[in-house]
Formats: C-alpha cells, sequence, structure tokens
C-alpha cells in the first residue's frame, strides 16, 4: 500500500512538538495560504473537500460553518478535544506527537469563520498532553501565529486551553459549551443551533481535533490530493485505533474505507490476533457505534447454519456509509476494540451498561432511567440471575431512547442504545446458552422481594412481549421478608 | 353558605309499572312462601341465641365475617396503620376518624396518633378492610358488642389494637406487611449515603 | 391568533406559547413534568412528545414527521398540525411513565401529595399496571433542606422546577441539582437552606411528593380538603389564593393563578399569614364594660347598645342642644370625661381598618355618617414593614401589609367631610376631642402600641372591634369580635386599585358574627349582608366598584 | 423528625474544611480576562483550587461562589457533576484506575482487585496512612496499552496485576509532580 502517512507523520520523530520542528516539515505554511484567500472562498474550498467531522457524525464541516450567521459580531471556535469514547485515543496521538498541527487547524478555522476566540476544550483525565499542548500554544504565540494581528493579516485570535474533568457528555458540542460556560454538562435543546447561538449565547462553531488537524493538509496538498484518497462519500484519511488482544494495538492512518478485518489482521494494522485467538466481536467506530460479529458466531445447537444470520461481519468497510448496512449507528470514531473469543459475552454487556448508566447526564428520563435499568438487568445477568425475558426487555428498553426517535435532548442514548441492541440481537444466542447454563436458584437473592409478581409479568400493557420462556418454569416461591 | 353547599336531590321518576308495587309484593311473598313450604331447611333459619351461638352450629366463617374492628401490629408489635386515611375515605358512614402525626420510629413516618371507629354509626361493609393498602385494619368475627354507654363503643386506638391481640388466634393476619419500602415493618433503614460522599 | 391542530381539531390559540400549552388550555390532558409556563423550557422529562407535521424531503408533500417533538418546546405557528392521540405518542407516554416507576417508591398512603400528584394521575392514564424492573429499587435519604421543606429524594422525578423557580423567580439559586445520570439529586449547599421569602412555592411546583411543606406535613389527605377563591389580606398586592380547608379549618394557602399581579406564585407571608385565623385566643364573644369590667353580651343587643349611645353623641356635638346623655347604655360618669369638641369635628369618629373590605368599610362609614353627619371618618393604622423587594421576574413584595389601604381610602374621598389619618385621629383623641369611636381592627399582629393604647384611652365611649385581645381592652366600652378574613365575603382594592373579590371558606367561629353581617344589622338593614348586594349599592355612587377583576380559570394542570 | 432524615440546614465549622488563600485567589482572578463571563472560570477555578486543597471542601465551595458571584449550590453542581473532583480529602497519591471495556478485556478486573487488596480500601476511599486513594474512570484514552493506570498525573501503561507491587513501591510515585505550564499550577505555598 502506498498510502503516506500524514496525519501521523510526526509519530515517533524526535522532538515532533516542538515548533522548529514542525516548521521544518513545512509547517504553518497551510495556514500562510490560507490567511491570504478571504475567509468566504476558504470555506468554499472545505465545502468541496466535503470533510467529514470526524467526531463521530460525520456532518460536514464547510456546511456546518455556512450555518453562522452572516450579520454576527463574535464568533467562538470550539475545538472538541473530550475525547471520551472508549477505546478512542486518535486525538491523544495526535496531541502527542503533533500538537501544532492541531494549533495551525484551529488557526485556519478560526480564520475561515471570522473568530477571535478560539477554545480548545480537553478532557480532564489528559494531563501529559494538556502540557504538549500548553507549551505548543505558548511557542506558537510566541511566534506570531495567535494574539494580535497574526502574521501581519490584522487578524486576532486568542486561544485558550480549557480543561474538562471527566464527563463523557461534554463531548456532545452543547454540553460541551455549557461545560465552558461553567455549569454542568447538560446537552441544550436545539433549536437553536450553536452556530446560531452557541457559546456564552454567541455564534459558535464546534469541530473536532481530527477534523481540524485536516485543514492544513487540505491546503497545502490542495483539494485533488484530498478527492483522490478514500471512498465516493468519505474522503480523507482517517486515523483508525484499533485496541484489544492483538498483536500491534495502536492508532493508524488510512484513507477511508478500510476493512474491519484489514483492520484487525492486516500486518500494517492491527498484525491479528494475539495468541492466534479468533474474534467474537468488534466494536468498530468506539463503543457507541455498536457491535459486529467476528469469526466466531454462536453455532446454532443443531449445526445448522441461518444465512441471514451466522455469517461474520468483518468485511464490514470503515467509512460514513458501508457500517450502516451492518447495522450500525455510524462510523463513529473508527476506534476498533476486539473481543476475543474466551470472553463472556455477559462481561461485555454489563461493561457497556456500566458506561452508559455512569455517564449518562441525567437529563432525558429515557436516558437517566433505561440506562440505569439496563445496566441493573446487565448485573443480574452476569452474576447467574438471567431470564430470557431480560433480554427482551433490555431490547425493548434499548429501542426506546435516543434522538433517532426523537425521544432525547442529545444522542448519547442512541449511542447507548446501539451497542446494547447490537449484542442482544447479534449474540441472542450465546446469552441463551449462558442464562440456560445457570444455577436455577441464583435469582432468589437478587430479585425483590416485594415484587415477586413482577418476575412473572412480561408484558407491557398494549404492547405484545415475546413470551416469557425464561429459566425457571415454576413461580419462584418468593419468602416474605422477616 | 356557598352556593355548591347545597346538594339538590332529585327523587327518581317511577314508572307506571312499578306504581303498581305488585311485583315487588309478589317478590316479597315468594320468599315468604318459600320458607313456609320448606321443611327440611327450616330449623335452619332460626338460632336459640344465646344459648346458643353460631360458632356452637358451625356456621361463622371467620375469614369473611363482618364484626367488629381491629387494628393489625406490624412484626415489631407496632400499629401497622399508616394513617393513609384511606378507610376514612371509603367509609360511607363516617364513622372512622384519625389524626396523623409524625411516627417515634426511625424506619417509619407516618402514624395514626389517634384512630377513633364509632361501631355505632358503622354498617360493616369492609370497605375500609378494602381500602387498607397495608392491610392494618380488619374486620374480626367478633359480632357481640355490647355495652352500657355509646361512648363505650367508639373504639380507640389502643382498643382495636386489643383486638387485635385477642383475635389474632381466630383469624391470622391476612397479608403480609410485605408493600413497598417505608410504610411497615423494619425495612427502609438501609438508606443509602447522601451524594456527597458517594460519588463513584 | 394562530390557529393549530391537534388530533384532527383546530384550535385557536395566543400567539407565542409552545403547542404544550394551546393544548393544555384547550383542555388536553397532556401528561408533562418539566414544563411550567413561568418558568424556562428544558424539555427533560420527554413526556409530552408529539407528532408533528413536516415537508417531507423527498417528495416536498407535509407529512408525518417520522420522529416525535416535545411539545413543549415546539412554539405554535399558524397552520402547524400536530398529533398527541397516536400510537408513537402512547407507547413513548407508557415507556416514560415506566422508567418513572422504576425507583419511585410506592408509598402513596403516607405521601402528602397523594391526591393531586402528576405521577399518580398519569400513571393511572398512561402508565403501565405493573413495574418489570425485579431489582431493589435505589433508595436516597429525605433532606432538610430549609425551615419550611422537606426533599423527600427518592419520589423526585428530576424535573428540576424547583432549582429553576429559583433561579429564574427567586433569583437567589438555593437548590441545585446535584450528581449525574440516576444518581443526580436535588440538594442544597449545606448550610445554605432553601429561605427565600417565596421558597414555598417550590413545594406546589414539584409535581410529585418531593418537597413538601413542614407545616402540612400529614396533617391530611387532599383529597379532604375543599378550595375557596381567596385573596391575601398578607400585603398590599392582593395576592390571589386558594384557601384549603375543611370542617376542621384552614390547612394551607396554594397561589391561585392571576395573570395581572402574582402569576402563579406567592409569597411565603402569603402562605403561611393564616395561622392567626386559628389562635385560641380569638374574641368569641361581644363584651360591655360594666362597672369595671367586661361582661359578655348578646349579639341581640348590640345594635340597640350602640345606636344609642352614637346618636347621642352626635346630638351633644350639635348645636341644638345637650344630648340625650341619659339614655345612654353606659354609666354617664364614664361618657362624661371628654370635654373638647374641635371646629369641624364631630365628637364621634369611625376608624375604618384597612383590614376591612371595601363593603364593610362603606356600611361603617354610611352608618357613622347616618348617626352624626359630621362624625370623622379615619383610616386606620397601615402597618409597613421595611421597603417593596422586587424579584427578577417583576414579583413584588409590598412593604405595606394590609390588603385594602387603597379601598378605604377611595371611599373615604368620595364620602368627604371630615376625615382623618390614624396620626391626626390619635394627635385628636389625646387632645379629647372625641366623645366616641368605633375601632376597627383585624390585624394579625398586635398593632396597639402604648401611644395608640394612651390616646384612645382619652376617649369615653371606645367600641373596638378586633380579632385578639390587646392594650384597648381596658379603655373600650363595648369589645365586639371581629371575623378574620377567611370567615367574610367581599372584596379588596390593591395597591395599584385593582378591585378583587374573594369568597368566604370557613364560618365564622362559634360566637363571632362576621363584620359586614354586623354593620348590616347596626344600619338596620333587614337580611342577609352579601357582598354582591352592597357592592352593588356602592357602584350606584362610586363607579370604581362596578366592576371587579377575576382572573382566567385555567384547567387543571394547565397551571 | 424522628425517622431519618439528613440535615442540610447546617454545616457544622469542622465539617466545613480547609478555604483557600488570598495567591490561589488572586490566580482564579487571572482567568478572568479569558472568558466573558466570571462563571465560565469555574471549570479552571475548581482545577485550581483541588490542586491546592487536594480536594472541594464546603468551604472552598462557599468562597469560589463568593469570588465568582455564583450561588454557592451552582458550584456544588458542578462539583458532584464531574468525577474529576472530589468533595472528601483523598491521599497524597491517587490512583485513577480505567475500566473501559479494553482495560477489562485485558486483565483490568484483576489490576482492580489486586489493587484493592493490597490498599485495603474501595473506590473513593483513603489509607489510614493518608497515602493512597483511588478511583476509577470510565477511559484513560491509552486503550492501545491496556489496562492502563493513572498515579497522579503519571501513566502507567500495561499494567498487570503482578506489576503493582513494583508500581507501589516505586520511590518516583512521591514526587510526581509533572512539568506543569502556568496554568493550573496551584501557587507554590498551598501545596500540601
Amino acid at each position: 500500500m502506498t498510502f503516506g502517512r500524514v496525519l501521523m507523520r510526526h509519530v515517533g520523530v524526535p522532538n515532533s512538538t516542538s515548533l522548529a520542528v514542525y516548521k521544518a516539515d513545512g509547517g504553518y505554511a497551510g495556514a500562510a495560504r490560507a490567511l491570504q484567500m478571504t475567509p468566504d472562498d476558504l470555506v468554499e474550498l472545505v465545502k468541496k473537500a466535503n470533510l467529514r467531522g470526524r467526531g463521530g457524525a460525520g456532518f460536514p464541516a464547510g456546511v456546518k460553518w455556512t450555518f453562522l450567521p452572516k450579520d454576527r459580531t463574535v464568533t467562538y471556535l470550539c475545538v472538541n478535544a473530550d475525547e471520551s469514547e472508549p477505546p478512542t485515543f486518535c486525538n491523544r496521538v495526535l496531541i502527542d506527537s503533533d500538537p501544532h498541527l492541531l494549533l495551525e487547524g484551529v488557526l485556519i478555522a478560526a480564520y475561515a469563520t471570522r473568530t477571535t476566540v478560539a477554545y480548545i476544550y480537553m478532557r480532564g483525565e489528559f494531563c501529559e498532553q494538556f502540557h504538549i499542548l500548553q507549551r505548543a500554544l505558548d511557542e506558537a504565540y510566541a511566534a506570531g501565529y495567535f494574539g494580535h494581528n497574526i502574521l501581519g493579516t490584522g487578524h486576532n485570535l486568542e486561544c485558550y486551553i480549557h480543561r474538562g474533568a471527566g464527563a463523557y457528555v461534554c463531548g456532545e458540542e452543547t454540553g460541551l459549551i455549557e461545560s465552558l460556560e461553567g455549569k454542568r454538562g447538560w446537552p441544550r435543546i436545539k433549536p437553536p443551533f450553536p452556530a446560531v447561538e452557541g457559546l456564552f449565547r454567541k455564534p459558535t462553531v464546534v469541530n473536532n481535533v481530527e477534523t481540524l488537524a485536516c485543514l492544513p493538509h487540505i491546503l497545502t496538498r490542495g483539494l485533488d490530493w484530498w478527492l483522490s484518497i478514500g471512498t465516493a462519500n468519505s474522503k480523507g484519511p482517517k486515523m483508525y485505533c484499533i485496541s484489544g488482544p492483538v498483536n500491534r494495538p495502536g492508532c493508524y492512518e488510512a484513507p477511508l474505507g478500510l476493512t474491519c478485518r484489514e483492520l484487525i489482521y492486516g500486518a500494517d494494522f492491527g498484525g491479528g490476533m494475539r495468541d492466534g485467538k479468533q474474534v467474537k466481536a468488534v466494536f468498530p467506530g468506539g463503543l457507541s457505534m455498536g457491535a459486529l460479529r467476528g469469526d466466531l458466531f454462536p453455532k446454532p445447537p443443531d449445526g445448522k447454519v441461518d444465512p441471514k444470520q451466522d455469517y461474520d461481519e468483518l468485511d464490514c468497510a470503515l467509512d460514513f456509509d458501508d457500517v450502516r448496512k451492518y447495522d450500525l449507528l455510524g462510523l463513529g470514531t473508527a476506534a476498533a476494540v476486539v473481543v476475543p473469543e474466551d470472553a463472556d459475552i455477559r462481561d461485555v454487556l454489563l461493561n457497556v451498561t456500566r458506561f452508559y448508566a455512569q455517564e449518562s447526564c441525567g437529563q432525558c428520563t429515557q436516558c437517566r432511567e433505561g440506562t440505569a435499568w439496563m445496566y441493573k438487568i446487565a448485573q443480574r445477568i452476569r452474576a447467574g440471575a438471567g431470564r430470557r425475558v431480560d433480554l427482551d426487555i433490555i431490547e425493548e428498553t434499548s429501542r426506546n431512547m435516543g434522538m433517532i426517535p426523537g425521544l432525547s435532548i442529545c444522542g448519547l442514548p442512541d449511542g447507548a442504545a446501539w451497542p446494547i441492541r447490537t449484542l442482544i440481537q447479534k449474540f441472542r444466542r450465546e446469552f441463551e446458552q449462558r442464562i440456560a447454563a445457570q444455577e436455577p436458584g441464583a435469582a432468589q437473592s437478587l430479585i425483590r422481594r416485594t415484587n415477586a409478581a413482577a418476575y412473572e409479568l412480561p408484558v407491557l400493557h398494549g404492547r405484545a412481549v415475546q413470551p416469557a420462556g425464561g429459566t425457571f418454569a415454576t413461580p419462584l416461591d418468593v419468602a416474605p421478608p422477616r | 353558605m356557598r352556593d355548591d353547599d347545597i346538594i339538590v336531590l332529585k327523587e327518581p321518576e317511577l314508572t307506571p309499572a312499578e306504581r303498581l308495587y305488585l311485583p315487588q309484593i309478589l317478590d316479597g311473598l315468594k320468599t315468604t312462601l318459600r320458607h313456609m313450604f320448606d321443611l327440611q331447611r327450616r330449623h335452619a333459619v332460626v338460632h336459640q341465641y344465646p344459648e346458643q351461638t353460631r360458632e356452637d352450629t358451625g356456621e361463622l366463617r371467620t375469614a369473611n365475617y363482618h364484626g367488629v374492628h381491629r387494628l393489625n401490629k406490624d412484626p415489631d408489635g407496632r400499629v401497622a396503620c399508616v394513617a393513609c386515611f384511606m378507610c376514612s375515605t371509603a367509609c360511607p358512614a363516617h364513622c372512622i376518624h384519625i389524626e396523623a402525626g409524625e411516627s417515634p420510629w426511625p424506619d417509619r413516618e407516618k402514624y395514626p396518633v389517634q384512630f377513633d371507629i364509632d361501631e355505632l354509626r358503622c354498617i360493616y361493609c369492609g370497605l375500609c378492610e378494602e381500602a387498607c393498602p397495608v392491610d392494618a385494619i380488619e374486620l374480626t368475627p367478633l359480632y357481640e358488642l355490647v355495652s352500657c354507654t355509646r361512648e363505650e363503643l367508639i373504639l380507640d386506638k389502643e382498643k382495636l389494637l386489643q383486638i387485635y391481640e385477642e383475635t389474632k388466634g381466630i383469624k391470622p393476619r391476612r397479608n403480609p406487611p410485605v408493600t413497598d419500602y417505608g410504610l411497615t415493618g423494619t425495612q427502609g433503614l438501609d438508606v443509602a449515603e447522601p451524594n456527597m460522599k458517594r460519588k463513584v | 391568533m394562530p390557529k393549530i391542530i391537534i388530533d384532527g381539531h383546530t384550535i385557536e390559540c395566543r400567539s407565542g406559547i409552545p403547542v404544550l400549552q394551546a393544548a393544555l388550555e384547550a383542555g388536553l390532558a397532556v401528561p408533562h413534568y418539566c414544563y411550567h409556563p413561568g418558568l424556562s423550557v428544558v424539555a427533560s422529562c420527554r413526556l409530552c412528545l408529539m407528532e408533528m407535521k413536516m415537508p417531507n424531503p423527498k417528495t416536498g408533500q407535509m407529512d408525518w414527521a417520522p420522529k416525535l417533538f416535545p411539545s413543549c418546546q415546539t412554539p405554535v405557528r399558524d397552520g402547524l398540525e400536530v398529533r398527541f392521540r397516536s400510537d408513537p405518542v402512547r407507547e413513548n407516554q407508557q415507556h416514560v411513565m415506566e422508567y418513572y416507576l422504576l425507583n419511585h417508591p410506592l408509598d402513596c398512603p403516607v405521601c402528602d401529595k397523594a391526591g393531586e400528584c402528576y405521577l399518580q394521575d398519569y400513571t393511572e392514564a398512561n402508565g403501565p399496571a405493573t413495574s418489570r424492573m425485579v431489582e431493589d429499587k435505589t433508595k436516597n435519604p429525605k433532606k432538610d433542606i430549609g425551615p419550611h421543606t422537606l426533599l423527600y429524594q427518592d419520589r423526585c422525578v428530576l424535573c428540576s422546577r424547583c432549582v429553576r423557580f429559583c433561579d429564574e423567580i427567586a433569583g437567589t439559586g438555593e437548590l441545585a441539582v446535584v450528581g449525574r445520570g440516576s444518581r443526580c439529586e436535588i440538594d442544597v449547599l449545606p448550610g445554605q437552606p432553601l429561605e427565600n421569602p417565596l421558597q414555598g412555592n417550590v413545594v406546589d411546583l414539584c409535581p410529585v411528593g418531593a418537597l413538601l411543606d413542614k407545616g402540612f406535613l400529614f396533617k391530611q389527605r387532599v383529597w379532604l380538603l375543599r378550595s375557596a377563591r381567596s385573596v391575601s389580606p398578607a400585603d398590599s398586592r392582593g395576592q390571589t389564593i386558594w384557601i384549603d380547608y375543611n370542617e376542621a379549618g384552614i390547612h394551607r394557602i396554594r397561589p391561585r393563578y392571576n395573570e395581572k399581579i402574582n402569576e402563579w406564585w406567592i409569597s411565603d407571608e402569603a402562605r403561611f399569614g393564616w395561622k392567626h385565623v386559628h389562635r385560641p385566643d380569638r374574641l368569641r364573644q361581644p363584651r360591655i364594660r360594666q362597672g369595671v369590667a367586661l361582661q359578655p353580651a348578646r349579639w341581640e343587643e348590640l345594635p340597640g347598645l350602640l345606636r344609642a349611645p352614637f346618636a347621642g353623641v352626635a346630638a351633644c356635638a350639635s348645636p341644638a342642644g345637650p344630648g340625650g346623655g341619659a339614655r345612654l347604655a353606659q354609666p354617664p360618669s364614664l361618657l362624661g370625661r371628654g370635654q373638647g369638641e374641635g371646629q369641624g369635628i364631630g365628637p364621634l369618629a369611625a376608624v375604618l381598618s384597612p383590614m376591612l373590605t371595601c363593603e364593610e368599610a362603606w356600611l361603617l362609614a354610611k352608618l357613622a355618617r347616618s348617626l352624626a353627619p359630621q362624625a370623622t371618618l379615619v383610616l386606620g393604622h397601615v402597618p409597613v414593614s421595611g421597603h417593596d423587594q422586587t424579584y427578577p421576574n417583576g414579583f413584588t413584595i409590598k412593604a405595606e401589609k394590609c390588603p385594602n389601604r387603597r379601598g378605604v381610602e377611595t371611599i373615604l374621598q368620595h364620602l368627604g367631610g371630615p376625615t382623618a389619618s390614624f396620626q391626626e385621629f390619635l394627635a385628636q383623641a389625646v387632645e379629647g376631642r372625641f366623645r366616641a369611636a368605633y375601632v376597627t381592627g383585624g390585624y394579625p399582629d398586635a398593632w396597639v402600641t402604648d401611644p395608640v393604647a394612651a390616646a384612645l384611652a382619652r376617649i369615653p365611649f371606645l367600641v373596638v372591634h378586633d380579632l385578639f385581645p390587646s392594650a384597648l381592652d381596658g379603655a373600650a366600652a363595648v369589645q365586639i369580635p371581629g371575623a378574620a378574613w377567611t370567615e367574610r365575603e367581599g372584596t379588596f382594592m390593591n395597591c395599584d386599585g385593582l378591585l378583587q373579590p374573594f369568597e368566604r371558606a370557613l364560618p365564622p367561629l362559634e360566637g363571632v358574627k362576621a363584620d359586614g353581617q354586623f354593620f348590616y344589622e347596626l344600619l338596620g338593614q333587614p337580611g342577609l349582608f352579601r357582598a354582591q348586594t352592597v357592592r352593588e349599592t356602592m357602584a350606584a355612587e362610586l363607579p370604581q366598584f362596578s366592576e371587579v377583576f377575576i382572573p382566567r380559570d385555567l384547567p387543571k394542570r394547565a397551571h | 423528625m424522628s425517622w431519618r432524615t439528613i440535615d442540610r440546614r447546617t454545616a457544622a465549622e469542622q465539617d466545613l474544611g480547609p478555604g483557600l488563600n488570598d495567591a490561589v485567589k488572586e490566580k482564579i482572578r487571572s482567568f478572568f480576562p479569558r472568558y466573558p463571563t466570571k462563571r465560565a472560570v469555574l471549570l479552571p477555578a475548581l482545577h485550581i483550587a483541588q490542586d491546592a486543597l487536594g480536594y472541594i471542601s464546603l468551604r472552598a465551595m462557599r468562597e469560589l461562589a463568593e469570588l465568582l458571584e455564583l450561588p454557592p449550590s451552582a458550584v456544588l453542581d458542578v462539583v458532584t457533576f464531574y468525577t474529576h473532583f472530589w468533595t472528601h480529602s483523598r491521599g497524597r497519591k491517587t490512583i485513577v484506575l480505567c475500566r473501559s471495556l479494553t482495560c477489562e478485556l485485558m486483565g483490568g478486573g484483576r489490576v482492580r482487585e489486586g489493587l484493592e487488596q493490597r490498599l485495603g480500601i474501595g473506590e473513593h476511599e483513603t489509607t489510614p496512612d493518608g497515602q493512597w486513594s483511588y478511583m476509577t474512570e470510565e477511559c484513560l484514552a491509552a486503550c492501545e496499552h491496556a489496562p492502563c493506570l493513572l498515579i497522579n498525573e503519571k501513566l502507567h501503561k500495561g499494567v498487570q496485576a503482578e506489576d503493582l507491587d513494583r508500581i507501589l513501591v516505586d520511590p518516583e510515585n512521591d514526587h510526581l509532580d509533572m512539568p506543569r505550564s502556568t496554568l493550573f499550577d496551584a501557587p507554590a505555598e498551598t501545596k500540601p
């Protein structure tokens, strides 16, 4: 493969965080070029490049910029460096090795959107990265790339780093804005959208780190270079992360459209599974986007293979469109975590549900109560007191939350529902096997004594749910508490 | 006097057939005649009370007889009533008077400071029993309700609890106290710590 | 006026309101928690979701959008078509209700909110009958968050109304949401309790029984209460209230929506300003002085007892000559103390308390003037404490702590003749210019200061009409028990001249006659005192009284 | 009330904890020009306060509220929302353990058990000698090195349960001051 790394070209280069090294390699040339264009031309260029946001939703950055009102006086640029999606670490790698690339992107985006104040919202867990970026910023200020009258163009830009303090939901753009304003990171209701009324009630652009890091390359290498990379609708290079029990976990840059199998087994990428294990499942876009079946799908007991269900899904191309064919929510952060064959699927479910129960912000009812309920159920299933009806309940609950059906303010519950739902759907057979194999009496201690009747009531009023079946044929003999 | 204090009642209109009163009379006569000619059952209608009680004849169904009330106790021996006023709301004869207060116990909030039932006003319909969410008020099979004064038959909380002690052998408490926590019994003590220390 | 279509019915609504408000005002029972018309919209309960017609991006036709929209966040616009009666909407309501009840304790029997609880009502209407959660519920501690308020955290549904109220209306922000996700709680910073002068409203705002009033705690079940439309006498703004009472007396006071004055809120003064009604030391019987002591008298003999001395005093003052002092019920010595008669000031005075209703003040003034055309009419003591307090959204608590100063003033102005302020009256009384006076009180707090008592003691024939015993008892020739405002009906004119009627909640205390009825009898009018009738006669002379302001009645749950 | 209720109306003097000194307040004030509102300084201010005191005490919350012209509850609100802030005192060294899916798959659970066993404390607790506290985070964004943990601000990569003995006694732990920029560095004299 002859693809040259651009976003990650400084990974492993000694002293790459310094301005000198960055400039020696043609750094800030893109910014210089951008500052000679008019902001409107710049926006037009980015629109043509079809630079889709790398944060997860894949919304074109250029289009986002055009939503800003024409008669605005103050605009804010927020850089979303709150990379909280589990197994994602490409922003960390980028800041670790090439902070000036991000800063140059900030400069270009700020110029294009006529912004004079930019805030880099960085998650609280990034400790070293914060210091690296702060040093780089100090250097860039000293070199005149930030501050007053940048490079003599008359454009001003102040850039501040704002540290978060451990909240996944602050990666949502309005949650980030609220957090920046010094409030709890509860996402705002939309409309108004941030482009109209965002930070401090002024027009605001929120862009991801990786999105901004692409900007200098579009400017220096040109539109044609950019459009030559990737698939039809997904242009440009992308940083893929792979973690879990593979031989070479890490962050790799590739054109959009890399398949999941390549990412795991490719010699340039994951390098295959450790100890020759097989893949049970992959979460290819961060947890939130859902799970893919691995090589090892649960075999039906009678040995008959159902072509609709029993196939592995590793050929899913990781771009903005193909993932949907595999029932994933989207590309997400393109950070894959591999679940090996010897992992218990109930552990995976428990971990995923716990994450969302922990990180739900508590604003919308469905998400606040639903995620906590799913976690409670997952705990019970893990403890060996699961029922088959629990799988139905979890699946139904996961359908009743999220922004897509209009039931929540932000997209976090969608992200919570998808992995849980795909896990239950794609690995239902394994769950059922686990449930069938568990101790029959285990449930007694874990089921609320006062609500024994609910154990036998799988039907929500007005809605048919699959018959309970369950693990236990007879009702529990529940003794009253003494 | 407010206008909505006045309740206008209207006498029901009788149809011409009802005005005859004959069907009703015949209906009543039917019962009389049936008893007159049903020789086999005649002895069962009359008891020689008080020489012969219904306990003696074995006809008293203790499980659902509507006799004097009692107030049940929870497993800790405290009054099970949570002073929710459901019984007095349901009571068609308005014979239950409750005054609620803060309970002196750490695991419960509300309890009846005063609980009076006017047994003379009561019509023994059992709606109070139906209404009670914690099964604290129950009707016992006691039916010999006598006293020298009317005041004595306004039973207070102590008296009603005493009746429970007397009758729990004849009629056990119907449902164990397993409603949601906080209402009865010793549940609810394992309250979580306040949020300040519990951030996990 | 935009027209929107809800479930196929065209509804005309006020512009600028959300669809939810329009639906509620049209009488639709749309469930909701977080929405309140007086607070900002957060759209977080997700219970009021609806379906909406949107242009289909593919065909361009108007079509039902595939997702739901929060109706509290969608403003009405002409031609908008929405529906609440559809399967997705109902399903969502069912699911949300199930979520709400997952961790909500089923302790309705001991919950004071039961009976007016949104959660109960919505569950009954929309919710599933059983919970499918078989794990233990999350239990949260109860918190004592202020002098008047308790927080039952595990009943909380996190609608954040109380938090928004403290931020936006009271502006003090004592309450906050703490924690995250399902571990969210409402709390105050320890040591900074909820004690702003509007805090009682959070209890009304709470749609469930999470925030409770300590004064009402465990006292009554709400379905045993009746409500009377009333006006608070706590300050001169005339906040409209509901008095919740039953045969045992008043139990609480709630705000009554009033678009012109207090909107959805009332001050704590108004909320807790009823305790004096049930004070045990209320006067319960008219008494007249016989010898040194006041002796019980019958109501029936009072009109005769009073009219005669007043008429006598009036006659004394007239140039025509000596009055019928001999006909007085009182020992002449008692009367004889009064000496001087001022120029232009009648020796008879009627002190009209600003606690009286307009009708009562009118009757009393008429009575005084009918007995003595030169009778001095005095506006009674106007209690003032502190300064007016205005809150961020414009809610004002007035410093003037009486309901009807302006009403009495209007009547006095209209009637003309000798009038005086209370201070002037006191000064003249000290000079001994009055030989008889009818003094009305009715204040919730003690109002007779030493100077007042000393001045009034100079009046030979003093009639005191008040709620409580006071320092005037020693000087009074006749003491008449008054009825509290809850036991009367009438109108108050607030500080801005708005005339608001209120109804009677309780019968007067045993042995007490309502003030208006007593004045009626004093005037020799037959029949029962009805405020409306009196007001109509007043309106013939005073056009200000021809119209009263009655706030809009909103459907249940439309606030 | 004899049933169990937590009294929030008062806070005992000894529960208020330490307050902020003038240097810390001055540091916080230096952030005011960065943002158009004072409220926006809250998050940096909390970082500074936590650097100075080790945790956010009730007194610090009150003082921050006064400094930023906020209602005191607003500070409590923010402090409790973010997992980074401690509302009770903690040990000199804080271990932040990652429990994301990758770390758990790679043996994070055993690390956690080992840690709890060695230190004898649960999450958000402190060892009796005041040296160690530990908490878990959902993801430390170092998944390629899973399982990983932070000691103060130093990241330890690829930690297995067996490595804990070595890591915990590492003398370097005691002077784990990162080369801080001037941003969140609390003034030196206030360091505990």
